[in-house]
């Protein structure tokens, strides 16, 4: 008979799960204020107990989820060029500086004021008074100077290297470490508490813009005592959230800073950052009101958002490009016909309306629009089959050629869909006579390969991080960055020059006009098909006030709230 | 003892299978008196089985069904019988067991369990009676260690001890009939000795009739008052076992019997029926062992024998005993036909 | 008589019972303990037991389908437990079984045909129109026609199965073939088919058979000599009528006397033995039987009796034919 | 039962061993230059030479094995490059995650499979038999990512019966103990929480169960149907005992010996499903974890998370095996 008791007990088991779901769903029900109302908009209204509880609690916590694909790597925006993980640390920690609120133009943030020496090798900054860290701690000059010391230097005490900790975007920004030979910052001077002052030994023209990144911002070293190396779980800044905790690849949690130093901010008591790796998932889960924010909208769902009631459709400001790069060095595309002809086969609108259901533009330049420098009157390449023959013909190609073109092994926002974009062009050269076979490679051989020049023609992108033209254009163009980040192999001395000379020179306007020229060169020389910025979408509900993404992901919550 | 307690009447149970439908039993008509012994013989295929679940309602459905013909137990037709009354009569007034000692009790309940259930289905007695009374049942049937054997599994115990036990199981509820297939077949001679003995015993002190179904004639031997010789689904002859032993009418009995070994006679040449049995079908013409017949005729291949009365109780299948002055039993049977 | 064909001496197979935490041996199964016998040529040797008594073990232990633990087998004087596998299988063709049931024996996805020629082919003949033909040849032989050839075994009943079986032994015309309860799956009627086969077959082949069976009548109407095996040894072992007719050991006495009979008038005394066969993985001591023996003596619970032959040509392993003991 | 159980043990300790150098090599198998893959297309050549020397990348394998092994024996899974944290403490929240959502997905499994199996074999033939089977065969064949977002379409964005993702209310999270949150809750006695975490169990549940659900109700079925027509089972009908007897105590304790295997061996295919299944519920489990650690080439994580599956179907296979010899009385060594 034991048997049949065991089965009795499963079906009431299961019997009971169907009523726990049933009663939990009622018993939420009745907890809200208005039943009717509810009821009789239900697609409008967010209407899951959970939601509710949010948003009709209006006088009391205010509580914003923000949805996203992956989960952070590290709370130490140090020590990760990971966006996820900036996209957290910019609100509990803060910068020298930092990026208006829709471009890459730099404002004050934990320093008030800056000078900058004619020759500029020397930045003063001054702080602001009365900060404290999350701890309780005082912000102070002698932190900011600790913080940089410790991305640095590899012996400094909260350095952790040994704990496997690498400060790779400060190398990359800053030329190197303590004792390299391109490193730019010679010293560190605390003038007072709330003055200090960058001595560099030669310029750097977007030191600027460095200094608002989220990656320098300033930790408190009382808690890098503290913590130590699990100080990346552990973010301790001044930023107006305070970092409460982290449930790995599930959800951060955040809450109001109340002694925050710009009064009536923060406006949320709290802020969730919830990981939901499917787009289509997440985006079910904005419609039933689990989430207020998501990240990542799939451009095919955004002209959905766009008309559905209680739904918002947010743009960010293009910050990247997706390109065809040549290997410059490599015959038949060492001649610049043959680039050029290729450059004016490929259809870049066609790429755009196809793959990002328009929300892209087609590319001339490397460059973002947005960014100081851009290069409007560069012509671009239109797409001119004729005139491509033409130029394949001056070549000597008339009976058209082989390539190879490697394709991406991963999506980016850049090239969300890599295979496709490879298939178009492959077709599109087609036309003209060029018979493209298709390479596919996994991720990192792919890196590693296309680093080494084993390529013909390949596929890649690239974002910006703090804003500067120079990050795009020297990192992929420059003739010294070949074999690490110019996988183009394109060297063109004249515009090593006018690139070093942007790079060094403090004068914006003058940086500027250098960008524009070196552009022009490039596009002349055409070492790449520049094919898109890509616009990424993102969706709030209607509830969420605002709100304005950044270019560059990482956007402040201190002024979001929830209606 | 004339009291008759079960009478099957020309029962029909088919097969419906994807070859078409089978009639593995073809109109058989037997009767069972109180306490008696009838053995039903045949060799495999010939329907005995199928019979003997068939009084039980036990025949697998699909693809079994019971066509026509009636089982009329003390007057009750079970085969118009519900569901329900059916489960009061198994077990209790008519029990049955089975060939296969070693998988017949289910391999994952002791004994005790098995043999309570038994008793409990039938009997509103607490546990504990339940238990008392499945260790008397084990000591009647001759298991040692009866309370031992409670808390015991199937595959503890041999095959002798089992087909005990399923014995126990069946006379649990002192049934009125006990219908036994095969009850020996898969014993050795020594234990099959102990099995009939123990059986013999049950029949003379609790008056329960027994049916045997058995291939074995020398089983028949042992215990039976009464056989039926049954042949592709028919009734081929019936009788008192020394009639069947040793006077048998139908050609198949006789084959039969002068085709086994005999143990207590000097070297002779085996006799054997020749061809095989033949696969039972729907609208079979004539005798259905005329081909291995060696006393076929014309008729044997025209007509179907009826079941002819020779004398008393005795019956034959076969035109040999169609003794013109004897037909009554024929027309009876067309009478019940029509 | 003429030589021995097959001589076993001292044939013992032990399976070990594994246990324990480390499944090491703890014990073993005497299948077969201690068994010796002789097959003259042409004679029809009969084995008989109880199911568990270690005939049929004893049938596959003299073919090396299982490897005996100890004794010898002497196949016309050669000892092949010494054989190496190649030897061994060139032997084979020799020395052929029978099983008991036909279908589980015979391959179901083969026909006929490729069932009987696969022993040729592997004894030689290479030639496959020769090949066909003995396959007919031999199917005629066991009572079936050529055209059965292209059948498959389920389009056959049992007995016509059991045919194919034996058409399979004879392909390589053995001398010896062992007979593994080759009739007790099939009907009475078809029982008898098979078994004056054989025995015509032995007739015109000049066969040994070692027929084993646990049916008495079947045995004693086959052979001409039996032994009677309990718990993997031999007790008894005469010629049939001898035997049949007067018994020696007790067990040989009980297993007679339980076999029911077709016959109403036969009054029996009957001995009806207590308990059943104790497991061979724990025989008793001494005399195997003496735990059911209605005659035991105190002797028999400790000295194992030995197999002796007490008559000419009468063996018995019994303490009641001992004379030291008595 | 006690040998049983030791002997079953120690037989774990070869099994295990292999596991180790299975997953190890495994991993190293993957294509790709760790630092690489780390740094992305924006990294320099010296940041990825240092990289590699500071993760030890530059021995041999087998020298990393070995020291792979001694830490392991010492409880110590390594330290995840990514989160630079110690595993074994890092890992647990993970495994909590996926084994409540295994069980969850077991329990539907188990008990809508073997149930409709059971109805199915009983009224064989019939329309619940057949709509029974058919939506078996559908199960079995449906892509999980589907039916999860099916799943969430409907119950989750059109009816809104049950949130679409995640393990709790993250307005409103709740200090973890055991990091089983349906336990927590009870733990915290917070009933309603309890009824919530049980709510966002039932999505992912249904869409993992689904296919193992279906695989069990099938052999359920054909097990239940073998039995059925076993002589034991003629044994009690003859009794004269009824149908729910035949069924519940007899037939379903006999039939439940090959559904059993086959409930160990789905349990280790839906570890391998929860991947998806995380993925689309956003269900903070192993599968995730290492799927994360793929991506990233965080080789300790993927050795360990793959180890860790690894060991729990192990485990459940040990489980299964000692069920047998309950169930089972005639099952020896």
């Amino acid at each position: 008979m034991k048997w049949k008791h065991s089965f009795l007990i499963t079906l009431l088991l299961a019997f009971m799960l169907v009523l726990a779901a049933c009663s939990g769903d009622g018993s939420a029900t009745t907890n809200e204020d208005e039943p009717e109302n509810n009821s009789s908009e239900t697609e409008e209204n967010d209407s899951t107990d959970e939601g509710d509880a949010a948003a009709e609690d209006d006088g009391e916590e205010q509580v914003l989820i923000f949805a996203r694909g992956g989960d952070s790597e590290s709370l130490d925006p140090g020590s990760t060029t990971d966006g996820e993980s900036s996209r957290i640390t910019r609100q509990v920690l803060e910068s020298l500086l930092e990026f208006d609120d829709e471009s890459f133009e730099v404002k004050p943030s934990l320093a008030h004021d800056w000078e900058v020496s004619d020759d500029g090798l020397t930045y003063t900054f001054y702080l602001e008074e009365g900060v404290t860290f999350h701890d309780g701690t005082d912000f102070n000059a002698e932190a900011v100077k600790v913080n940089f010391e410790r991305w640095s230097d590899p012996e400094h005490e909260f350095s952790f290297a040994d704990d496997g900790y690498v400060y790779s975007m400060y190398g990359t920004m800053f030329g190197g470490y303590k004792g390299d030979e391109g490193h730019v910052i010679d010293e560190i001077n605390v003038v007072n508490d709330y003055e200090i002052e960058f001595v560099l030994n030669k310029p750097l023209g977007f030191f600027l813009q460095n200094m608002a990144m989220t990656y320098f911002a300033i930790t408190s070293p009382a808690a890098l005592e503290e913590y130590g190396p699990e100080i990346n779980e552990n973010p301790v800044g001044t930023g107006p959230f305070q970092f409460v905790d982290w449930s790995k690849d599930d959800a951060i949690t955040l809450e109001k800073f109340e002694d925050y130093r710009i009064d009536g901010l923060p406006k949320l008591d709290r802020v969730v950052f919830e990981v939901i790796p499917d787009n289509a998932a997440r985006l079910i889960a904005l419609r039933s009101g689990e989430i207020d924010i998501m990240d990542g909208l799939n451009p095919d769902d955004a002209a959905g958002v766009e008309s559905e009631d209680g739904l918002v459709l947010h743009t960010r400001a293009e910050n990247n490009f997706g390109y065809v790069g040549f290997n410059a060095q490599k015959p038949p595309l060492d001649q610049v016909e043959v680039r050029q002809a290729i450059n004016h086969a490929i259809d870049r609108q066609a790429i755009a309306d196809a793959l990002y259901a328009g929300y892209a533009n087609p590319a001339k330049n490397p460059l973002p629009p947005s960014y100081m420098g851009y290069n409007d009157e560069v012509e671009g390449y239109e797409y001119d089959i004729d005139k491509a023959k033409e130029l394949l013909a001056e070549a000597g190609y008339e009976d058209g050629l082989e390539i190879e073109l490697w394709t991406m092994p991963v999506a980016r926002p850049y090239m969300p869909d890599p295979e496709t974009v490879a298939e178009i062009v492959q077709s599109n050269l087609s036309d003209i006579g060029i018979d493209v076979s298709i390479v596919r490679e996994e991720w990192a051989p792919y890196l590693e390969k296309t680093l080494q020049g084993e390529q013909e023609m390949f596929m890649l992108g690239w974002s910006g991080t703090n804003g500067d033209p120079d990050y795009f254009l020297s990192s992929l163009l420059h003739g010294d960055n070949v074999g690490s980040s110019n996988r183009t192999f394109y060297e063109n001395d004249e515009v090593d020059e006018l690139l070093d000379q942007a790079k060094v020179s403090v004068d914006q306007d003058e940086r500027a006009e250098l960008y524009k020229q070196a552009q022009e060169l490039i596009s002349q020389d055409s070492p790449m098909v520049t094919l898109v910025h890509s616009t990424p979408v993102l969706a709030t509900t209607d509830a969420v006030v605002n709100y304005v993404p950044h270019p560059s992901t990482s956007e402040s919550l201190a002024e979001v709230e929830l209606q | 003892m004339s009291e008759e307690i079960l009478n099957i009447n020309e029962l029909h149970t088919h097969f419906f299978t994807d070859n078409g439908e089978i009639p593995a039993v073809d109109g058989v008509s037997i009767s069972v008196n109180k306490g008696e012994v009838v053995g039903i013989v045949g060799e495999s295929g010939c329907g005995k089985s199928v019979t003997s679940l068939s009084i039980m309602q036990l025949v697998p459905s699909p693809p079994g069904k019971i066509v026509s013909g009636s089982i009329e137990f003390k007057g009750e037709n079970l085969v118009r019988s519900s569901k329900k009354r059916m489960k009061q009569i198994r077990g209790n007034e008519i029990s049955m067991i089975f060939q296969e000692p070693m998988t017949s009790l289910d391999p994952l309940f002791t004994i005790g369990n098995q043999l309570r259930e038994a008793i409990r289905l039938h009997q509103n007695v607490s546990k504990k009676e339940a238990i008392r009374k499945s260790i008397e049942m084990l000591k009647l049937v001759g298991i040692p260690r009866a309370e031992e054997v409670i808390d015991e599994y199937p595959h503890q115990l041999s095959g002798g001890m089992r087909q005990r036990v399923m014995i126990a199981i069946a006379m649990a509820c002192d049934p009125e009939i006990l219908i036994a297939d095969e009850p020996t077949t898969a014993l050795d001679v020594t234990i099959q000795a102990q099995i009939l003995d123990l059986m013999k015993r049950l029949n003379e002190e609790k008056e329960t009739a027994i049916v045997l179904i058995t291939h074995d004639l020398g089983v028949v031997a042992e215990i039976c008052d009464r056989v039926v010789v049954m042949y592709a689904g028919q009734v081929v002859e019936e009788g008192t076992t020394r009639e069947i032993l040793k006077d048998p009418q139908h050609p198949y009995s006789k084959g039969l019997i002068r085709s086994l070994p005999k143990i207590h006679e000097r070297d002779q040449k085996l006799y054997s029926i020749p061809g095989t049995v033949p696969k039972p079908k729907m609208g079979m013409v004539g005798c259905r062992f005329k081909d291995r017949c060696e006393f076929a005729y014309d008729r044997c291949f025209e007509e179907n024998p009826a079941l002819y009365s020779i004398e008393g109780n005795r019956r034959s299948r076969c035109f040999l005993s169609d003794d013109p002055e004897k037909v009554v039993t024929e027309n009876a049977e067309a009478n019940i036909g029509s | 008589m003429q030589k021995p064909i097959l001589e076993v001496n001292g044939l013992k197979k032990y399976f070990d019972i594994k246990g324990g935490i480390f499944g090491r041996s703890v014990g073993s199964v005497k299948a077969v303990d201690d068994v010796s016998f002789t097959v003259q040529e042409g004679e029809i040797l009969g084995i008989v037991g109880e199911s568990g008594c270690g005939k049929s073990t004893t049938g596959k232990s003299i073919l090396r389908l299982i490897e005996p633990t100890e004794g010898e087998v002497k196949f016309e004087d050669k000892d092949i437990t010494q054989l190496s596998g190649e030897d061994m299988r060139k032997l084979r063709r020799n020395m052929q079984i029978i099983f008991q049931d036909p279908y589980a024996s015979l391959n179901p996805r083969h026909t006929v045909e490729k069932i009987i020629s696969e022993p040729l082919l592997i004894h030689g003949m290479t030639d496959a129109k020769e090949r066909k033909d003995r396959v007919k040849e031999l199917l005629e032989v066991v009572g079936l026609s050529g055209y059965h050839a292209s059948r498959y075994p389920h389009q056959f009943s049992g007995g016509q199965r059991q045919r194919i079986g034996i058409a399979r032994a004879l392909a390589n015309n053995p001398k010896l073939i062992i007979c593994d309860e080759p009739v007790s799956a099939l009907d009475v009627s078809v029982q008898s088919q098979i078994l004056n086969l054989m025995e015509k077959l032995r007739d015109q082949f000049n066969l040994t058979y070692v027929f084993i069976a646990h049916d008495l009548s079947v045995v004693k109407h086959i052979s001409d000599r039996v032994g009677v095996m309990y718990l993997g040894r031999m007790v008894e072992l005469t010629e049939k009528d001898k035997l049949y007719d007067d018994p020696k050991h007790p067990y040989t006495k009980a297993l007679l006397s339980a076999v029911p009979l077709p016959d109403p008038d036969i009054e029996k005394d009957r001995v009806i033995l207590e308990g059943d066969v104790p497991s061979p993985s724990n025989p008793p001591t001494g005399c195997a039987f003496h735990t059911r023996c209605p005659l035991a003596m105190d002797i028999c619970k400790e000295v194992r009796p030995q197999f002796e032959e007490i008559e000419d040509n009468h063996f018995v392993a019994c303490h009641l034919y001992d004379e030291t003991a008595q | 039962m006690f040998a049983y159980t030791t002997r079953r043990l120690l037989m774990l300790i070869p099994v295990l061993i292999g596991m180790t150098l299975i997953t190890f090599s495994i991993v190293h198998l993957i294509p790709g230059n760790p630092a690489q893959v780390i740094l992305g297309e924006t990294a320099t050549a010296t940041a990825i030479e240092d990289l590699e020397e500071s993760m030890g990348l530059n021995e041999p394998y087998f020298v990393q094995y070995s020291i792979y092994i001694t830490d392991l024996l010492q409880g110590d899974l390594g330290t995840s490059l990514r989160s630079k944290t110690a595993i074994s403490t890092e890992i647990w929240p993970y495994v909590a995650a996926t084994f409540e959502l295994t069980i969850f997905a077991m329990l539907f499994a188990v008990i809508v499979g073997v149930n409709a199996g059971i109805i199915s074999a009983w009224k064989q033939n019939s329309w619940f038999d057949f709509l029974a089977m058919l939506f078996a065969l559908i199960g079995v064949s449906m892509p999980v990512f589907w039916l999860a977002l099916m799943e969430q379409w409907v119950f989750a964005q059109q009816l809104d019966w049950f949130p679409s993702s995640g393990r709790q209310n993250n307005r409103d999270p709740m200090q973890p103990i055991t990091h089983f949150y349906v336990l927590d809750s009870l733990i915290h006695l917070d009933f309603a929480r309890t009824i919530t975490n049980l709510k966002h169990l039932v999505l992912p549940s249904i869409a993992l169960g689904t296919i193992p659900m279906a695989i069990i109700a099938r052999m359920t079925r054909s097990s239940m149907l073998e039995v059925m027509k076993s002589d034991y089972i003629r044994t009690v009908r003859a009794k004269g005992s009824g149908q729910f007897l035949v069924i519940y105590k007899h037939a379903l304790k006999n039939a439940l010996i090959p559904v059993l295997t086959v409930i160990g061996l789905q349990t280790g295919v839906l570890l391998g499903g929860a991947i998806l299944t995380e993925t689309i519920f956003s269900w903070p489990g192993i599968g995730r974890y290492v799927y994360e650690a793929i991506n990233y080439r965080d080789y300790p994580v993927i050795q360990s998370g793959i180890l860790v599956i690894a060991f729990i179907f192990v485990m459940i296979n040990l489980i299964v095996d000692l069920l047998y010899k309950y169930i089972d009385p005639r099952i020896k060594y």
